[in-house]
Parts: C-alpha cells; structure tokens; sequence
C-alpha cells in the first residue's frame, strides 16, 4: 500500500512538471528567411520531401533498417516487460538456479546477422555504389562546381563554352572574385558564371564538384538525399536528378566555424529554358558578375 | 632481502601518515577510487550546466538567457544572448567534457579503482604511486581545460571532434584543448597499464579468469582499449600542436584560402589524417564509455535476479571481440569524407559484425531475468532502464552504419540521438546504478530508496523527453552543432520539437537535485548496514565497509564462479565466493 | 610510504611468470608502438599522398640535407648503449654491482653523445640554414618523429642517471629489485634503440 | 628469467653476436640505399633489414627469446595487429577515392577540366 502510495505521488508530479513545459512548448519561433521553401519537412518522425530520382532508394533502405529495429525492440521490449511483471520477488516466488536453454536467442541472434547482411549487401552498398561511382555520361549531366567557405556557398558554372576557367588562389579577392577566376589569362574563364544560387534543372542528372577553399564543410541537400563533405585540398562530385521544379535549400552540415549555422544557399530546380534564361541573364554584364 | 620482508616494513609506517597523504596524495586505490568518483561527478555536473546554456539558445534563439545569462562573460555571451563562438565553445566543452572528464574517469578511474581490486580480492592496484599519478594527472588535464575557459577568444570551439583546418586556424583556447587532451590521455595510459597488471597478477587465490564478476572483465576489456587507442591521439595531438604552433602542415593541404588570405601552409597535408587518428581513439572510446557500463549493469542485475548471469561465459567472449573489433570500424564516422565502395563496405560490415555482441549481451542479460525473483531496489531500476535505453541508442547505430543510409542521416541530430541514448540514459544510468549499488560499501550507509525512487522516475521520463525529439530533428535533416536551427525551413518546422527537448534537458537538471541531496546527505544520515546489505557474492561484499587499509582482514581465497545465487539445496539464496561451505 | 603488502612486485608470479612491473613496461611498450605507429602511419599517408611539384612536394634526397654519417654514427651510439645496457642487467644479474654500474654509467654516457650529436650536428645547423618544421611535410615529420624520439631519449637519460646515483641505494636493500628494476629500465631503451632503427633508414636513406 | 650464472655467461656471448650483427646490418643499410632499383625496392629492402635488425634486439637484448609470460605474448599479438591495422587502413582508405576524385581543388595549371554544355 505504501509503495503504491509513493508512486502515484510520483506520477504526479512527473505530470505537473511535463504540464509546466507544455505552454514553452508551443512557443512559435519567427522564420529567418523570406523567400518561400517548398516542400514538407519535420511531420512525425519522418524525412523531408524527396524531390530526387533516386532518393527513395535512400529512404527505402532507412525504413526497412528502422522496420527491423521496430520489430527487435518490441519484440525483445515484450518479453523484457513479461519477465519484469512475472518474476517480481514476492513471498513463495523462487529464482531457478538451472539457466534456461535459450536456443531461440540463437536463432534470433543468427536471424540478426543475416538481416544485417541483406541490408548492407543487399541495398547499401548498390545504392553508395551507383551515387559515387556511376556518375552520369559527362555530356548528358550538368555540371557546376561548388566551392565552399566560411561561410558561403559559391556556385561555378562554366558558361556557354562548356568550360571551367582557371582558378588560382593568388587571384581570390572576397569582393570581386571568390573563386579566384583567371578572366583575364584564361580565355575560358571569361565566361564563366559565379552565383551565390545553386540553379540547376530538372529531369536531368546533375554533377556537382564539390571542394572548399578553407576548412570543412558539408554540402547537404536534405530533399536530394545528397551528402558529400567540401574537403580543401580535393575535389569530390557528386551527382543526383531532380524530378520536381521548386525552390529547395542547401545546408551546411559540417562545422566550420562561428556561423556554421546560418551557412544556408537556396538551390532552384528549374525547366531547362528557365535555366538557360538564367544562366544568360547571369553571364550577361562581367561586372555583375559579383552579387 | 625478501620482498615480504622489504614490504613489511613500508606496512608499518601507514599509521603515521600525515592527512595530506591519506586523502589528498593517497595510494590507496580506495581513496583514489573517491577522488575520481568526485571530481568526475563535478565535471558531469558542470558538462551538464554547459549544454542546460546552450539548450535555452536552441529553443528560443537571440534571446538573453534567464538569470545565468549575465554571469557568461564578453567571449561567450552579449548582454546575456549566447554568441555563436560561445555556443561553439560550450559544444566542444560540453562533448569533451563528458566524455574524458566525466564519463571515462567515473566509470574506468573512480568504479573500476574502487571496486575491480576488491572484487578479485587485491590488497590495492599493482603500482599505488603511479594510481595517485594518474589521478593527478588526470586533474591537471581538468584544470588545464577550464582555465581554457578564459584563453584569448575563449575554450576550444572547433567541436570535440577538432577537425583540422578549422581546428588549426581557430583561437588560442584549442591549444589549450590539446595540451589538456595530453594530460588526459597520459592519464589513461598510466590507469590502464595498472589496471591489466592488477588484473592479471592479483587475483586471489582460485580466483581464474572465469570466475572473474562481468565488471572486471568490463574494465580489463576496456583497459586495453584505453591502452592502444589512445596513443595515435596523443600523436595527432602533437602534430595538430605542430601545425598551430610551428606551422607545419600536417593536416593543411595546399592553396588554403581563409577569408580571403592565401594561408603560409606550404601544404601538402591531410586534413583527413587527423580524422583518421582521432575516429582510432574515438571508435575504442565510444566503448569505453558503455563496457564498464554493461559491467556494471551485469553486476546490479545478477544480484537482483538472485540468479546466476545466463551465458556468462558467451559474454566474455562477446565483450572481448567487442573490444577488438572496436579498433577497426572507426571509419564509419568518415563515410561522407569521399571514401570509395570497396573500403566503405569494409568499415560498414565491420560495423555490423561488432553489433553482434553487443546484441548478445544485452540478450543474455534480459534472458537472465526469465524465471528469477526481481528485487526492485534502486539500483536495480536503473540497471532495467539502461536495457531498453541502451537498446534505442544501439539499434539507431545501425543505419548510421549503413553507408547509404548514412548519407541522410550522418551529422544531423539523429546521430546526437543515437550516441546519448547510448552514452546518457545508458551510461550515467549504469553509472546511477553503480552508485546507489556501491555506496554502502564505501560508506557503510545506503543512500535514501524513496528520494532515489523520485530520482529514477524523473530522470527516466525527462531524459527521454530530451533524447527522443532528436530523432525527429534529425529525420527531418536538421544538423548538429547549429547555434540555431530557425535559419533552416527544416529547423523551423520541428522547432517544437527543439524546444520540448531543451524543456526536457532543464526538467533533467532539477530532477537531479533529490540525487544530489541524497549523496550527500546520506553520508550522515544513511540507515548502517552490515558489510554486505545486498547479500552478494563478490568478493568486494567480502571486505569491511568501508574496506580498511589493505582491503580485507583475511586474504580471501575464492572457490566458485561469481554468480551463485539461488543454488539448490542451499540455505541461503546466495553463496558468496570466498566461502568454503554454505553456512548451515 | 605506505603501500599494502603487495605480491608479486619483486618475484614472479607462479602462474604468469613475471613480476608485475615487467609486465607493466612491456605494456607500456605497446602503447607506445601505437604511438609512433601513428606516426609512422602519418608518414606513410602523407609521402603516398604529396602532390607530385610544387612547394609541397616531397623532397629529393639531395634537397633534404640530411647526412646519413652522421645519422649512421648515432645508430651506432644507440646500439652500442643497448649493448651496455644489457651488459648492466647482466652484471647485476650475477651479483657484479660494480661492474653493472660502470655499464650503466656508459650508457649514460652513450645516450648523452646521442642528444649532443643530435643536436649540434644536425638540429641547429638545420635551423640555422633555414630547415625548420615549416620548410615542408618532410622536415615537419622529420622533426617531430626525431624530437619525440629525442624526448624519449631524454626520459631514458633521467632514469638511467636515477638508478645511477640516488636510487642505486636499493641494491643494498634489495638487490634483486634494483636488477629488475634496471631490466625494465633496458626494455624501454632497447625499445627506444629499435624505433630508431626504423627511423634512420626511413628518414635518412629512403 | 634466466636464473643461474652460466646461463647469463651464455646470454652475454649472444649480446656481443647482437651487437656485431647489428653494426653489420647498418652499415649494409647504408651500403644498399647507395643503389637505386626502384621505389618499391628501395623501401622494401631498406625496411626488411630495418625489421631484420629490430627482431634480433626484441628477441636478445629484449629477452623475448627466453620469454614465456603468455600476458606479454598476448598484449604484444593484439598490440601488432592493431598497428598494422593502424598504418595500412588510411592509406587505403584515401587510395580507394572513387572515380573523378581530384586531389585539388584549384586549376593552377593549364587548361580547364572539360565540362558538359548546360543545355540537352
Ligand atoms: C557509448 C557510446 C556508443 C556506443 C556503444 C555506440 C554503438 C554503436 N554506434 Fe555509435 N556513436 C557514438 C557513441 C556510441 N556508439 C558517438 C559518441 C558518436 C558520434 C561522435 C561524433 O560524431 O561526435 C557515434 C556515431 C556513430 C556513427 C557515425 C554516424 C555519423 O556521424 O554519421 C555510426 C555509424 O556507423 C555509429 C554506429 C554505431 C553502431 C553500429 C553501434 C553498435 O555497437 C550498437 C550495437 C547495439 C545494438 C545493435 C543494440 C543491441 C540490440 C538490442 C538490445 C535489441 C536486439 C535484441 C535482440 C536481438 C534480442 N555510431
Ligand atoms: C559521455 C558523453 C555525453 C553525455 C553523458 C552527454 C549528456 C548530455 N548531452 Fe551531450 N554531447 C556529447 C557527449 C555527451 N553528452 C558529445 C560528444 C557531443 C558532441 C559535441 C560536439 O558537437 O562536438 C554532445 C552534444 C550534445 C548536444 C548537441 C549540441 C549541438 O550539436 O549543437 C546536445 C544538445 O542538446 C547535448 C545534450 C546533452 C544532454 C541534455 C545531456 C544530459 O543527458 C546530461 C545528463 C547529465 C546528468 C544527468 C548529470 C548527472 C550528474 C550529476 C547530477 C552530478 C551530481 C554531482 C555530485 C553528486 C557531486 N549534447
Ligand atoms: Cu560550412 Cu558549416
Ligand atoms: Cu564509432
């Protein structure tokens, strides 16, 4: 009696602390940012939109790891609750000193092993097989350099000549020339095009290259199910197919410094002539090619 | 002449000694054992207090800090609103504190000293005077680490991880960081050499290693980690020193641009390298943080089942591959970095391999509660509540493992999910369980069951109202270490989520008050018990409480394995180790 | 100082087979090869790794100005003090503490020629002609893996001048744990010989 | 432990083979990296002796010969499988980049990387 005298005070007030946070709880925070993003993020448990070609193979490996771990949890869960509600110490009850022969732990432990292969051999390594090393044909993709610093994204586009221009780092100039383009010794640097956007188009596979000028960083594009950290020193692409026009954000996802946090840059996924258009609008004016 | 005669007469002179020598510059390993214990305790506690800050920042972002919030200081804080390099700062601090200060030392320096040498019946560690040396060393690294706190531009700020460049570039307070992180790792080196001689060359009489408690196991396990990992630390450590004060270029590759100024590396490094070094130690760590644990755990649960572990000899096993293969899955932290098919696979099946044992362990120690006699003491709960969390914790490891899931998931809150559910509610609670479990034995007195009743119960629900939200911030892909998540569509669409987490985290910290008033009060005020309140086994119930000056008033000799609880034909439902006979 | 009676600190323990600081320095030693195996394997990633022109570039032979007579000679300094350092524990082994001093005083005096060596011959005239850490990753490394490799030389130096002056006193208390002693003493500095071993070809021949 | 004084006579006359060996060997090091075979070679030759040379102070100098200790035996199998674990994975890690992987991140020199044009 006593004992469950004590618990239900303690019940109590579990609930009326759980009670004091809920109204903070629902304090509304102000969005940073004014240009709308599309997209569902943030219900239930669940991943953002997926907005890419193939995303779902990413997502469906998550669910069926996580559908594994469900089953394992409740499974292993019901039976470690039934043995705390049955065996309790009570008068009369005694503990069995002959150990079990828990031959299903075996079985179970076996059955663990060989899910665990089929998912790692069966689906991860494919899918980390195709997104890194099956880059798409060179002359189907879109290719744009990403090069990252504190704390900044900065989008390189070749230009209507299809090609990169020298970069050097003696040219970097934070104002005028972030990427330490070559405009004037390399005739393919001229028409190069810098953002601070990420454009690129839909239904077409896009290689991006991504490098950093300083520290780490990480280029993350939540609805593409892309990562690939921006290592100095190394060039790295990665390359995905968007199947949906949108505006949609990039994220920094390693640390880089004080403002990590707000190192964000908006990606647009466009119809290809709205690309172009873009793309035209940008290359137009040389001076304007900074921001 | 003889080393009985050489010791006899050092044996005589303890009496004389002076109160510095007994509490402050002890050998014993039992003082020690408290030493550790306390200050790792402290450190928990401020770690705690740190990350309290930084969750106020996270769910209401720009906004002054209630009532500490002026007390931070210019580097930190401005007029009381955390600035971005003080969050970095606490981030770093909080994870580095946690982990080499307060975990490790509380679980390995203050259990494993105060209990593996009673419980394999040694009079002390193997070298008492390099014991007091590690404890010392141990608290230099400490020190050295907060006064970091008021280095020019604040502590280290480039995250536990350190990651070069950023960490070669950042301010004065990541030199700070490395000189301490030397004398940590010293430290351990030093506790772990003695805690495997004292394991292998002072077990009693009879005492095999088969006959060894789980916990010893855990902490010999977890002493060759310590031992082997810990060095490439050490030397990435000195060669990051290089780079920041020599200017080297270890980890600095060529064409460095920072804001703007090509950088004098003359290049060539690797900022991976450092990776690499750091995920050697920090893979075996992360398993230092949970073996003792599990020890622990195994302890409280086979005393409270008053029945023999299930499969005691399969855990062994388990715990020991556990340890090896901890030293060759540390590039699963690294999949993201640009790492190729075939070595990705490599450390991803590894990485599944050691999950494995561990899932045999947990298996072994919820199958020994099938038909035993569960004594609900305090202790025991939270020994129950570390499966289950333990089990979250681990199982969330799995598709960060997976290298294509690992793509969405990796450095988003989902991985600080997983590692506290497995390091908070699993550790700190095996850790809880030790304590109330222990503390009879170093004090005589049992601490109060109804506050630490109310303790468990808080702690339980609020620590899941903190750890849980973030696996939904991180689904939703919302990064670690970010001084605020709002500036993210995806951050401010689970911002509720964000601030029930930071309310959940504050909730956790007054829950711990009953636990703190308890500590401390029952030292006065604890009912006595005998020497062996819970009727165990071991040999540390063996000892006086607290254990005299040479641990027990007859060297005990050991005639059974370490679980013999319940045996038939017994009078008594336990039939402790060092016993010749049943008492009739 | 008070210490428990503990077993084993001079005899061998019937089942293991050694006294517990033996075990103690082997482990020691372990870790130890983890370090500088870090920083070995650091050698390894970089030199693999170094772009093939420019500043960074790995050094020719020519341009890293290191002379392999010299480093030749320290080799030989180091075995000849392992030598001395054996002969020490082999002296007092059989009871010759004389002897076994005078051993141990010459590999003093050995380690000592080899951090005067270092030093005066290659470390400041390097940093006189401008070699410093910073001149590039093969100088860098050069000058950690020898200077840490110093600094244990150093340590061994501080030890062995211990065991020579204040702390042979407990060969008169206990002769057979000073011997021990010493052998622990010779473990960690064959080790110290052994890594530079590996060191000398890497740094100066390859 | 070698107990009796003869064996120690025996040890001693092996400490001074050691030592011989080990003078020999330094100078054949020296000798050998005199000739250029080839990268691979050079290293090879120079570590296979350097390994030679360490063994022989690990098994005399360091009484490993005469060891038997199975705990020493233990820590020093688990502590070299680590190492080589140690030296060999990050170097295979970074020779394992996937294709297109480039170890710079500038166009110093010469001419631009190719690219596809924007349009279909
Ligand atoms: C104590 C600490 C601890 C422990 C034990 C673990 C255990 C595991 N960890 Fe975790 N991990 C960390 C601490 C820990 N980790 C930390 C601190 C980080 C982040 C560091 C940082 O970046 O700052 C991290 C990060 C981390 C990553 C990198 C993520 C990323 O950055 O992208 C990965 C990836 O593979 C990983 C995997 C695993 C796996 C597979 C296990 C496995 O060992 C888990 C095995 C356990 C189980 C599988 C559960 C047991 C099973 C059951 C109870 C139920 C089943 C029942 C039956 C079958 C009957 N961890
Ligand atoms: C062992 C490791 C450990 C432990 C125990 C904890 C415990 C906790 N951690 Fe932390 N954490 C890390 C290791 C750990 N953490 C690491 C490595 C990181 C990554 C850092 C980085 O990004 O670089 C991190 C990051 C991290 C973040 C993410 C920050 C970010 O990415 O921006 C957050 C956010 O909420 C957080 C919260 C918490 C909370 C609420 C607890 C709580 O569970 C704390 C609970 C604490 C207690 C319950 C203490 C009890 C102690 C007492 C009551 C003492 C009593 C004293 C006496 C009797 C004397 N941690
Ligand atoms: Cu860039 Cu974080
Ligand atoms: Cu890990």
């Amino acid at each position: 009696m006593q004992v469950k005298k004590s618990w239900i005070l303690l019940a109590v007030i579990a609930a009326a602390l759980v009670a004091s946070a809920a109204p903070a709880w629902a304090q509304a925070v102000a969005p940073k940012t004014t240009v709308p993003i599309d997209g569902e993020y943030g219900r239930f448990f669940s991943l953002p939109t997926d907005v890419s070609k193939n995303g779902h193979r990413i997502d469906n490996l998550i669910h069926w790891t996580h559908a594994f771990m469900a089953v394992l949890f409740v499974g292993w869960g019901i039976f470690f609750v039934y043995c705390l509600m049955r065996f309790r110490q009570r008068p009369g009850h005694q503990a069995h000193y002959e150990l079990v022969h828990a031959k299903p732990s075996k079985y179970l432990e076996v059955a663990v092993l060989i899910v665990e292969i089929v998912l790692l051999a069966g689906f991860s390594v494919p899918i980390w097989a195709s997104v890194k090393n099956d880059l798409p044909p060179a002359d189907k993709a879109f290719r744009v350099r990403v090069v990252a610093e504190q704390f900044a994204w900065n989008f390189h586009y070749p230009g209507p000549d299809g090609q990169f221009g020298r970069t050097d780092p003696k040219l970097v100039d934070t104002a005028t020339n972030p990427l330490g383009l070559d405009r004037e010794g390399d005739p393919h640097a001229k028409d190069d095009i810098f953002a601070l956007e990420l454009h690129i188009p839909v239904n077409q596979p896009v290689i991006c290259d991504i490098s950093s000028k300083d520290v780490i960083h990480s280029f993350f594009l939540p609805v593409m199910r892309v990562k690939q950290d921006a290592l100095p020193g190394m060039r790295i692409p990665v390359w995905f197919e968007a199947v949906q026009t949108g505006t949609y954000e990039v994220a920094c996802a390693q640390l880089c410094g004080n403002n990590h946090y707000s190192m964000r840059a908006l990606m647009y996924i466009q119809p290809a002539t709205d690309l172009e258009a873009w793309l035209r609008e940008k290359g137009k004016p040389p001076e304007e090619f900074v921001e | 002449m003889t080393e009985a005669h050489h010791h006899h007469d050092d044996h005589h002179h303890h009496p004389e000694l002076g109160w510095w020598r007994k509490y402050v510059f002890s050998t014993d390993h039992k003082v020690i054992g408290v030493q550790y214990t306390v200050t790792a305790l402290l450190f928990l506690l401020f770690g705690f207090t740190l990350v309290m800050i930084m969750r106020w920042q996270l769910a209401y972002p720009g906004k002054p800090i209630p009532l500490i919030g002026g007390l931070l200081g210019k580097t930190l804080a401005n007029d009381g609103t955390l600035l971005p390099e003080g969050y970095n700062a606490l981030g770093a601090m909080h994870g580095t504190i946690m982990v080499f200060l307060g975990i490790v030392p509380l679980i390995v320096g203050g259990f494993g000293n105060y209990v593996m040498p009673l419980q394999i019946g040694a009079p002390d560690m193997a070298f008492p005077k390099l014991n007091m040396a590690s404890y010392w060393v141990y608290f230099c690294g400490g020190m050295v680490m907060l006064l970091s706190f008021f280095a020019p531009g604040g502590a280290a700020n480039s995250g536990w991880t350190s990651y070069a460049p950023l960490s070669v570039v950042a301010t004065q307070g990541q030199t700070w960081w490395l000189f301490g992180m030397v004398l940590l790792i010293t430290s351990s080196l030093l506790g772990s050499i003695n805690f495997i001689v004292t394991i292998i060359q002072l077990r009693a009489k009879g005492l095999d290693f088969f006959k060894l408690p789980f916990f010893v196991w855990s902490q010999f396990v977890t002493a060759f980690l310590l031992l082997l990992a810990f060095p490439p630390l050490e030397a990435a450590g000195a060669l990051q020193l290089m780079d920041r004060l020599a200017g080297t270029s270890f980890f600095m590759p060529e064409g460095l641009v920072v804001s703007g100024i090509v950088q004098p590396y003359t290049g060539g490094g690797s900022p991976l390298l450092w990776q690499h070094l750091f995920w050697f130690l920090a893979h075996p760590e992360v398993y230092v943080l949970i073996l003792p644990a599990m020890g622990m755990v195994a302890e409280v649960i086979a005393n409270n089942t008053r029945k023999p572990l299930w499969g005691y000899r399969l855990m062994v096993y388990s715990v020991i591959f556990l340890g090896f293969m901890s030293f060759i899955v540390w590039a699963h932290h690294m999949f993201i970095t640009g790492m190729g098919t075939r070595i990705s696979a490599f450390f991803a099946t590894t990485t599944m391999i050691i999950s494995i044992p561990s899932v045999i362990i947990l298996t072994a120690l919820v199958i020994s509660l099938y038909r035993s006699s569960i004594r609900y003491n305090v202790p025991m709960l939270f020994a129950l509540a570390f499966l289950p969390m333990f089990a979250i914790g681990g199982l969330t490891g799995l598709p960060l493992g997976l290298p294509a899931a690992d793509i969405q998931l990796h450095d988003t809150y989902y991985v600080i999910g997983h590692f506290h559910y497995v390091v908070a509610p699993g550790t700190i609670f095996a850790a809880f369980a030790g304590i109330y479990h222990w503390y009879p034995k170093v004090t005589g007195r049992t601490m109060n069951p109804a506050l630490g009743k109310i303790h468990f119960v808080l702690s339980f629900i609020f620590i899941n109202v903190v750890f849980m939200p973030m696996f939904f911030q991180g689904m939703a892909g919302v990064s670690r270490r970010l001084f605020d998540q709002t500036f993210y569509q995806h951050g401010l669409d689970v911002q509720g989520w964000t601030q029930l987490s930071s309310w959940g985290a504050w909730m956790l910290g007054l829950s711990q008050v009953p636990f703190i008033m308890n500590f401390f009060m029952s030292l006065r005020a604890g009912r006595k018990v005998s020497d062996n309140p819970w009727e165990a086994t071991t040999l540390e119930w063996a000892a006086p409480s607290p254990p005299p000056h040479g641990n027990f008033a007859t060297v005990p000799v050991v005639y059974r394995g370490p679980y013999e609880y319940s045996v038939p034909g017994q009078k008594k439902d336990f039939f402790p180790q060092h016993l010749a006979k049943a008492e009739a | 100082m008070s210490v428990a009676v503990l077993p084993h600190t001079v005899k061998p323990h019937p089942i293991t087979g050694v006294y517990s600081g033996k075990l103690g320095i082997w482990l020691f030693l372990a870790s130890e090869v983890m370090l500088f195996g870090a920083l070995f394997s650091s050698y390894v990633l970089l030199r693999v790794g170094a772009p093939a022109e420019g500043p960074a570039a790995w050094p020719s032979h020519a341009d890293t100005h290191l002379s392999w007579k010299i480093g030749g000679i320290n080799t030989l300094v180091l075995i000849i003090s392992s030598v001395t350092m054996v002969m020490a524990w082999a002296e007092l082994k059989m009871n010759n503490f004389t002897k076994g001093r005078w051993y141990l005083a010459a590999t003093l005096a050995l380690a000592l020629t080899f951090i005067v060596v270092k030093l005066a011959f290659e470390y400041i005239p390097k940093f006189q002609h401008g070699l410093l850490p910073s001149t590039n990753n093969f100088f860098a490394l050069y000058f950690t893996m020898t200077g840490l490799h110093g600094l244990h030389v150093l340590g061994g130096v501080i030890v062995i001048a211990w065991f020579l002056l204040p702390g042979s006193g407990l060969w008169h208390k206990d002769p057979e744990y000073f011997t021990n002693r010493i052998e622990c003493t010779g473990l960690y500095w064959h080790f110290v010989d052994l890594v530079w071993i590996f060191l000398f070809p890497v740094m100066y021949l390859l | 432990m070698a107990g009796a004084h003869a064996d120690i006579s025996k040890h001693k006359r092996a400490y001074y083979a050691v030592f011989a060996a080990l003078a020999v060997l330094t100078v054949v090091t020296v000798a050998v990296a005199q000739f250029h075979f080839s990268d691979v070679g050079n290293v090879a030759v120079a570590l296979a002796i350097a390994a030679f040379k360490a063994s022989l102070v690990a098994a005399i100098f360091m009484h490993l010969k005469w060891e038997k200790a199975p705990s020493i035996w233990w820590a020093l199998a688990i502590c070299g499988i680590f190492f080589i674990a140690l030296l060999a994975l990050p170097v295979l890690t970074n020779s394992d980049n996937p294709p297109q992987v480039q170890h710079t991140m500038w166009d110093v020199r010469a001419g631009a990387a190719p690219a596809a044009h924007t349009s279909h």
